[in-house]
């Protein structure tokens, strides 16, 4: 009835563009959806799922949506960019850095020394190429000797034929890989040099919403906040929130991968989403270093923890 | 005197094409026109239908000085041109539905489709038709003009021998019926003897009449232009020999 | 038998390749991953039936509506072409300069003007199908023959009436060559804004299922792309028909 | 004047669309990142010239690589299908069907059969441009002057000598016309297949800078693809003049 | 006989156009083929020259049977179909080419150049040329081919009035020059009269040949031809009753 729109009307509407199409990392947002979450707190969600992984930092800067998923290093992308972009990272989704390099497990590849002679695959950003640079350089191995080229999207079944290492994210296609039956080498980023234990993905948004309106922001992150955490406690249930949103997606995989991030969200850290300087300084040292960016650039520019404390 | 025209001249990009073009057509009169190819009888009667504009000299209808597009003209083009997508009876009512006089015209025209022998195809579409019915659907539409003189420019030059003579034979019929003042243009020199009452010869470069041949006397049939021997090869020469000048 | 050959050959063609295809990939036993047979992508396109006909319409709603506007800009673009010289050639040459422009730069900034909705998708559209139209109504118009245009002037035709009685029924066939070009490009166009932005679709759909190494279903979803594609193709040839039924 | 206005009136519009968007951007204080001042994108071609240059010349290569291939196996399937009305009816159904299969599903594929290097892109390349040739000249052939082909014929002329004296040069206007499309389209080509795969060119660097939310150096590397297309385009023109002298 | 055509027949999708058509020409002759538009001239000059099949008869050149494209028969089709992408003289020597004779086919066609009145035309493209040098070209490369026989269908059609009479005349003097056996195919009565040794006028639906006019006696002239009127009255009408058949 008419009580009902109402009370729906009252509904704050705000967008969140995710960095990439649905996938286990965002399980919180719907999570905080499906459990209404967001309603209890005023909100109306529209999430946006966009096949390019490059826009959400620049549709939320240019406020075409409020809040984005994004990864730090686009953060500090975007505030050393030459026209700065207003945003901020306001929490991270996972703590660690939960991304590696995949092989397979008879190429015996067990560390950056033994990237010489082999192929890798990834996406051919300049930062993934200073990230192995560097991971080789800590081996002792001669970069040069490794051929990098871009991945073909097929995941684990280009390895070990044209490809011999991926960077894969460990929650998705190394535990599906794993459950297709593929024996693999995984080295986890974070293992092999503690400044590329960077924050990936995080949850950003604009400065007109940090200053305009914090309390949407607050609501917001009360709400994701709640439903990570009820994903961290509930791993069996949110896969089967998760199998709603992406149901041509195998549960049993679902179930793995959620089983896997529900420890991670929080590991370490006294509270979901809370950030540290030193994880932000390091890698934008990193990348200052193989100057992926001309400018360094505080940690308190780039994010906050104000509304996940 | 129904059309008057004087000292008319026309240039294509400096080339002159006419010049002192001078000629009378009398109210009711059939006049041919006749010249060599590319001497510039479609570009007369295009000044005439307004579609060209002449460098020099103008014309007049029954004595008033016409300038550009005038309701004094209806033009019949040197192919049929119907429109392939309007079926016969919109072609020939184009005059009428272009002035907003559609019903009335389509009265008009109806009454017409068995004299002009196209009855039975007045929802068909042209491609429909034989060469000589198109023809005399394009010869129906310029009749329905509201216009007292017809310009024709070459109407059976596209027909095949048979077709051209039946045609001419049709005409004939026809313009003793019609009455209208006719300028028609033409390269064959037995249509013009068999159908005007007088013939103009255009010739030379720039073109201009050089020869007129009355024919007002003389009863028409085939009969009688197989008998034009001299008439042809007096024509033909003087065809000929302007257009080598 | 020799009639019937124009419907025979390409099925046989078609039955052959997807043989030898499905026997390729059971002989050599290539990955789900690297290409899927077609018997399993057509068991994907039977299983997900219904969710590819709800992605289907909201492409289709796209599609149809871009097309749409492209072709009443491109109808209304190319008279006023026609209609001045002046106009021609300001906005012509640009016109083919934008042909050359990468959609993916384009993507982007349309979802900054235009949001989320449905807007963007349909610019893209628009964007893909409009130049084809314009090009292939333009030039016809270009072409129409003078001498049927100097019938209607001396019948006294005001420029309104040249256009309605000729000029446009003359290039209309072209018109509608290239609106066939548009209409099998029109989905594609509509699939290439879903993915920069979308909650359904079948662009939008692709991307997640390819995201989940199921490439049975993207297969599934490009021949109900294709399929989509001819049908409008096909839809243009009868409006055609019915538009102009002299050609008959 | 009148004889300028070609040329003049396009460069008019130019500088007028160009000072407009200048003059917004500077106004409104567009951002960068949403849409960079025209002044902007020339700095940063001037600035980044060296490396423009260098990935255009990767570019180029497999774009006029793939394009050469087309324009041969156009030319030669074409023919075939001339030649074979049953080889026709195979094959031209399936190529009309291709053009609807979006490259983003095949791109990968492509990548999966061939590897990492040149030859995907060369490949994605192909695909694009192979249509609208093969499609032009199997037109252009098949209505070649039944008339000019009996006087061959009857001059005993073997079928290879219909095709070299008649037939070949008769379709060649409507062959370069479908060159002159597709050889603005390849760079176009080259790019997506790039940004699958590559470690130079220019789809390649567009990535990286659209990355680095540097939107005025993905605008210069738009300036330097639209200026490679209309320079292909052109120079197919010239070709077509030097080929074939009578048409001037 | 040089020729002999035998009851040949013909039919296209299930109409027939030709039946019992028999013909001779003998050495040297000039015949003329005249029948209205569409009874299926071109047809069988193609049948002729191979291009196409008859579905009854036969013909025989010096009393050997001929099938499919023989030596013996140089077609010069309706149009000049001149190939617009080679020069006149590549065009003229079109049969020496395609025969790996270019060189010897290029002395001979520079030795008749001036005769046919294309001096100085080797090496410009057709659409340089008037329509009766282009006219003249594709006669040249007619006559270059080693055949003993010329078809000729409808040569001067496309030409106007005073163009296609100065290339009658030229033929005319041309044909005495090179005495080969030539079949002419026009619909143009005065072009029959005036060229032929032998009228032979094709009517009739399936078309045969209706009538035979004997004109070896004859010295021509254009003062002859305009003397015919009887003549000429008497093939039209052929032309037109049997067209009404
Ligand atoms: N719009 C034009 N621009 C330039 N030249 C033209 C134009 N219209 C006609 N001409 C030239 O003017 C001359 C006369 O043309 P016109 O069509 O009047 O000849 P015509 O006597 O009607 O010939 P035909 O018997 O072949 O119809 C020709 O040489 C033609 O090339
Ligand atoms: N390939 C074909 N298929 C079907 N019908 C044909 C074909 N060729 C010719 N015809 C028909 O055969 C008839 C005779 O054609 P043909 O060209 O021989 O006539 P023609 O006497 O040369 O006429 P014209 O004087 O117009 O050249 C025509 O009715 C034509 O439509
Ligand atoms: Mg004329
Ligand atoms: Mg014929």
């Amino acid at each position: 009835g008419s009580a009902k729109d109402n009370a729906k009307k009252e509904l704050k509407e705000v967008t969140l563009v995710l960095d990439y199409v649905p996938n286990t990392n965002h399980t919180g947002f719907y999570v905080a959806q499906e459990k209404g979450y967001f309603k209890e707190e005023g909100l109306k969600v529209n999430i946006i799922e966009p096949g390019d992984d490059s826009t959400s930092a620049v549709l939320v800067a240019a406020n075409k949506g409020e809040f984005g998923v994004s990864y730090q290093e686009d953060v500090t992308y975007a505030r050393t960019a030459e026209e700065v972009l207003p945003i901020k990272a306001i929490a991270t989704i996972i703590q660690h850095n939960t991304s590696g390099f995949v092989s397979l497990k008879k190429e015996n590849i067990k560390s950056p020394k033994d990237f010489e002679g082999k192929v890798y695959a990834g996406w051919q950003a300049p930062s993934e190429e200073a990230v192995i640079k560097a991971v080789m350089k800590k081996a002792n191995a001669d970069f040069k000797k490794l051929t990098m080229v871009g991945a073909d999207g097929s995941g684990f079944a280009a390895l070990g034929k044209k490809v011999d290492i991926q960077w894969e994210f460990e929650g998705w296609a190394v535990i599906k890989g794993r459950m297709d039956g593929y024996d693999v080498n995984y080295m986890p980023l974070k293992d092999l040099d503690k400044r590329l234990d960077y924050y990936t993905p995080v949850i950003i948004t604009n400065e007109k919403m940090l200053k305009e309106n914090p309390e949407t922001v607050q609501k917001f992150m009360n709400a994701v906040k709640k439903g990570y955490e009820y994903a961290i406690d509930h791993p069996e249930e949110s896969a089967k929130i998760m199998k709603k949103i992406l149901p041509d997606t195998d549960f049993a995989f679902l179930k793995e991968s959620q089983k896997y991030l529900s420890a991670e969200y929080r590991k370490d850290a006294k509270t979901w989403g809370v950030m540290k300087d030193e994880v932000w300084d390091n890698y934008t040292d990193f990348m200052y270093e193989y100057k992926l960016i001309d400018k360094k650039i505080k940690a308190s520019e780039q994010y906050t923890n104000e509304f996940v404390k | 005197m129904k059309l008057r025209v004087e000292d008319m001249a026309i240039a294509f990009e400096n080339k002159k094409i006419l010049e002192h073009v001078s000629l009378q057509v009398a109210e009711g009169e059939f006049v041919a026109l006749i010249g060599p190819s590319g001497c510039g009888k479609s570009t007369l009667l295009n000044i005439l239908a307004g579609v060209l504009q002449a460098a020099e000299g103008c014309f007049y209808v029954d004595d008033e000085k016409v300038e550009g597009i005038s309701s004094h003209f209806a033009y019949m083009p040197q192919s049929d041109l119907l429109l392939p997508w309007h079926t016969i009876l919109e072609n020939v009512t184009l005059y009428g539905r272009l002035h907003h006089a559609k019903k009335q015209a389509q009265q008009q025209a109806l009454k017409e489709f068995a004299t002009f022998g196209l009855a039975g195809y007045e929802h068909a579409y042209p491609k429909e038709l034989s060469g000589g019915m198109r023809q005399r659907a394009a010869f129906l539409r310029t009749a329905l003009c509201s216009a007292d003189i017809l310009l024709l420019d070459e109407p059976f030059g596209a027909l095949d021998v048979i077709t051209r003579n039946d045609m001419q034979d049709w005409l004939l019929t026809m313009r003793k019926e019609l009455q209208k003042t006719t300028l028609l243009v033409t390269h064959d020199i037995d249509e013009a003897l068999y159908l005007a009452d007088r013939i103009l010869i255009l010739g030379g470069s720039p073109a201009s009449i050089v020869k007129e041949i009355n024919l007002h006397e003389v009863v028409k049939s085939r009969d009688w232009l197989f008998t034009q021997g001299e008439q042809r090869k007096e024509i033909y020469s003087l065809l000929r020999g302007e257009s080598h000048a | 038998m020799k009639r019937y050959r124009k419907y025979i050959m390409p099925a046989i063609t078609l039955f052959a390749t997807l043989g030898i295809w499905e026997a390729c990939v059971r002989i050599f036993d290539v990955d789900l991953y690297i290409l899927p047979a077609p018997s399993k992508i057509v068991e994907a396109m039977l299983a997900n039936a219904d969710v590819l006909w709800m992605h289907s319409m909201v492409t289709l709603q796209e599609a149809v509506t871009g097309l749409m506007i492209a072709t009443v800009a491109a109808i209304l673009i190319a008279i006023g072409m026609d209609l001045s010289k002046n106009f021609k050639h300001s906005i012509f040459p640009h016109l083919v300069v934008t042909q050359t422009v990468p959609v993916m730069v384009l993507g982007p900034l349309f979802t900054i003007w235009l949001g989320f909705g449905m807007a963007p998708k349909v610019l893209m559209v628009v964007f893909m199908c409009f130049f084809p139209i314009v090009i292939a109504f333009c030039d016809a118009l270009a072409q129409v023959d003078v001498n049927q245009i100097n019938l209607l002037k001396s019948f006294g035709a005001k420029k309104w009436q040249v256009y309605a009685y000729v000029k446009i029924p003359a290039a209309a066939t072209a018109l509608f060559s290239g609106l066939k070009v548009s209409a099998t490009y029109c989905i594609g166009g509509a699939i290439v804004g879903e993915w920069l932005s979308a909650s359904a679709g079948l662009g939008y759909y692709m991307i997640r299922v390819k995201n989940g190494y199921m490439l049975d279903k993207v297969f599934a979803c490009v021949i109900v792309i294709i399929f989509w594609s001819l049908l409008l193709h096909l839809a243009v040839t009868l409006l055609e028909r019915i538009v102009f039924p002299y050609k008959r």
